[in-house]
């Protein structure tokens, strides 16, 4: 039986999404034609 | 310029410089070239380039074109193109003036010249040293540390230091700058010497009233380039006019 | 060659002669490395943690900030008067002016090490007279690693602003290899363990040292005005 | 001048880029948490290595690699462009870093039952991840650009060779990190659906860093061209 730590996954792809998608986010907006 | 001068060959010859920081264009296309005994006077508002200029020829700074040719007198050699960073030959043949002393305020004055009498691999340093501070009246003040000399023996050790090598150009980056009248009067009389030495020399400074008198050559240089460039044919006052004009068609 | 190290020389005798006119920097250092091999000891819990233990850690902080500290002089010394100029108006070669400065800087943290050695003798009660031999190979190897990368940094950190904290930045991450493994074998050498235990880092510490001084001397000249 | 059109069509494939690579994630995100088995030993949290590993590949390889490259090059070339790509790729590998270094963590506290321990692993991951930032600090502490891009080749240089001493160094240490398990012969390998899982992730990152790097990249230029515009114009 595996051990139960589903919420450790949910919090470190969270995380890494909510990084990588602020970074894109952040790049993408201050590179927008002015 | 040269040639019409005396026919002999140049010591000093420039073509094309250009150089750049970033987006601006310090150094636009300047040419010259300045034989033995000639000097030029190089005038401009600040931020005109002129110290970039001076730079270059100096071997401090690489031009991002053009060329720094030092030939006559003492043979060729000192050519650097401009892939290529000045050679040994090249900064044997230049001594650098500025307001800036170059020397270090806690060794005495003949330790700062007897260290750069080794950095030039004068056969002699001390010897170098002291005859050097001789050409400029120092001698007594040798084992003084230049922390305790007034601004003008400081200029006139740095004149000293620039000298220990016997260049046969000289470059004078607003060299009366912070001066009062007397150390200003005894410079200028060091620096008809060294003329009548028949040293080529190049001075910038954006203080018409000085230097005119030392120059046989006179340029004006405005946003990185030369706006012109002449042997002496007018007065301070014909000078001052086209300096004005000069710099006002920059805006 | 010849011409290089004599250049080298030059400028290394002229830092080490002004700094011995003011003393300056050597005295500050000096005092930093007495407090911190001071407070380290003092902070120490003495039921918990032995200062044997304690004691190699202590040593490579203390020696390796004292040292990055007192690294700014080298070219800060230059700025004033814009002495630099000189140097770089001169015929000596860009690998004579990093070869001079590195070897003022080496002398520099060598005579403060020379001090505080003794200090931290005594202070945390280790026997060195028995191992002062690798130990001071060991040191002699750490110094000539954080000293090179630090004096090329330096280079660039005085021109840099807030220089100083710079210079930390800038070499903090580069401590590691020769810190690390110097005081993994100064541990060894107070334990007593044999050669074969600590040769593994003794390698890689040359090895560092053999990569950065070649690297360092090279690129040595982008970190100067062109 | 033609450095503004040709740097905002670049700026516009970039964005492209970009676009694809985040697709490419989110398939990786739902490809590794829905269709791809929960392994034996460690659970879910074992599902972290996902998106752990191909961000480690990226900031501590490719990213490195890039910077080390493009600085030598610039040094050797003095091309204000090469300068502009390693530090693109100086910022987007400290992002893939910072990653790196989150669920890193995240892991360690489901199987080691710490989140940080001086393992060696760890330990190379946040100096290199120092160097990045001393990287973009020295970035923003030096004004003019030929000696910013000068002051940074010669520490993105250093920085490439401290990296393998990096790596002996944590080695000489006890190391509790588990070791690479992909394609190590004479090793159990990782079951084939989450070999895939992992395969296609590191295709995904890899994309995402090369539109991440191409948006940063022209963007840079696009930002140099302008200044150099304004800069003409004013003479």
């Amino acid at each position: 039986m595996p051990p139960a730590n589903g919420g450790y996954m949910v919090a470190a792809y969270v995380a890494a999404g909510v990084i990588y998608l602020a970074y894109s986010v952040w790049l993408y907006w201050r590179s927008r034609d002015r | 310029m040269a040639s019409s001068a005396s026919g002999a060959a140049a010591v000093l010859e420039v073509t094309g410089l250009a150089k750049r920081f970033g987006h601006v264009r310090a150094l636009r296309g300047i040419g010259f070239s300045l034989g033995p005994g000639e000097s030029l006077a190089v005038f401009g508002p600040n931020g005109a380039g002129k110290t970039t200029l001076l730079r270059v020829l100096a071997g401090l700074l690489k031009p991002d074109a053009g060329t720094v040719r030092f030939g006559g007198a003492r043979g060729d050699g000192g050519v650097a193109p401009a892939s290529r960073g000045p050679d040994a030959a090249h900064r044997r043949r230049v001594g650098l003036i500025s307001h800036y002393s170059l020397l270090y305020d806690g060794l005495t004055a003949g330790e700062n010249l007897a260290f750069y009498a080794r950095l030039y691999a004068l056969a002699e340093p001390r010897a170098a040293a002291r005859r050097a501070l001789e050409g400029v009246g120092l001698e007594a003040r040798a084992g003084d540390p230049v922390s305790t000399f007034s601004r003008g023996m400081v200029q006139r050790l740095a004149i000293a230091r620039a000298l220990l090598h016997d260049p046969d150009v000289l470059l004078l980056d607003e060299p009366f700058s912070g001066l009062d009248q007397r150390a200003a009067a005894t410079l200028r009389a060091l620096l008809g010497r060294l003329r009548s030495e028949r040293r080529t020399m190049v001075l910038v400074t954006h203080n018409i009233d000085e230097g005119l008198e030392l120059a046989t050559h006179v340029a004006i240089q405005v946003a990185g380039a030369f706006a012109s460039l002449g042997a002496r044919d007018g007065d301070l006052a014909a000078y001052r006019a086209r300096y004005a004009e000069a710099t006002a068609r920059d805006g | 060659m010849g011409e290089v190290l004599a250049q080298a020389w030059a400028i290394a005798a002229k830092d080490l002669l002004l700094e011995f006119r003011s003393r300056t920097a050597f005295l500050s250092a000096l005092v930093f490395t007495a407090l911190v091999l001071a407070i380290f000891n003092f902070a120490r819990d003495p039921t918990a943690v032995s200062s044997v233990d304690l004691a190699p850690s202590v040593l490579w902080i203390t020696f390796s900030f004292a040292g990055v500290l007192g690294l700014n002089r080298a070219f800060g010394l230059e700025k004033e008067n814009r002495a630099i100029d000189g140097l770089l108006l001169s015929p000596a070669s860009r690998t004579a002016l990093f070869l001079g400065k590195t070897l003022a800087n080496l002398v520099f943290v060598g005579a403060v090490e020379a001090i505080a050695l003794p200090l931290f003798a005594l202070f945390f009660n280790v026997p060195l007279l028995e191992i002062l031999g690798p130990l001071v190979l060991v040191i002699a190897l750490a110094t000539v690693g954080f000293v090179t990368v630090g004096t090329l940094m330096s280079s660039m950190a005085v021109n840099t602003r807030f220089g100083e904290m710079m210079l930390l930045v800038l070499v903090l991450p580069f401590l590691l290899t020769p810190v690390s493994t110097a005081a993994e074998m100064t541990a060894r050498l107070f334990a007593h363990r044999p050669f074969a235990e600590w040769a593994p880092w003794l390698k890689l510490l040359a090895a560092y040292d053999i990569a950065f001084v070649v690297l360092c001397t090279l690129v040595f000249e982008f970190t100067l005005e062109e | 001048m033609t450095a503004i059109p040709s740097a905002e069509r670049a700026l516009k494939r970039g964005g492209i880029l970009m676009a694809i690579g985040l697709a490419a994630v989110a398939v990786v995100y739902v490809r590794a948490l829905v269709f791809t088995p929960e392994e034996a030993t460690q659970g879910l949290a074992q599902k972290i290595f996902y998106i752990h590993v191909p961000s480690a590949w990226v900031a501590l390889y490719l990213a490195y690699a890039i910077v080390g490259i493009f600085s030598v090059l610039y040094l050797l070339l003095k091309d204000p462009r090469l300068d502009l790509v390693a530090s693109s790729s100086a910022e987007v590998g400290t992002v893939f870093a910072t990653v790196v270094l989150i669920t890193g963590p995240i892991w360690g506290k489901t199987v080691w039952g710490t989140w940080w321990t001086w393992d060696a692993r760890l330990t190379s991951t946040l100096f290199l991840y120092f160097i990045y930032l001393a990287y973009l600090v020295l970035r923003s502490a030096v004004e003019e650009p030929g000696r910013r891009a000068r002051y940074c080749a010669v520490l993105g240089i250093l920085g490439a060779l401290l990296v393998p001493f990096i790596h002996m160094t944590v080695y000489l240490f006890r190391t509790l990190h588990p070791m690479p398990v992909v394609l190590q012969p004479g090793r159990p390998q990782l079951p084939g659906s989450m070999l895939i899982t992992l395969l296609s992730s590191f295709v995904a990152f890899t994309v995402f860093y090369a539109g991440l790097l191409a948006r940063r990249y022209a963007w840079a230029r696009l930002r140099a061209a302008r200044a150099q515009e304004e800069a003409d114009a004013s003479r």
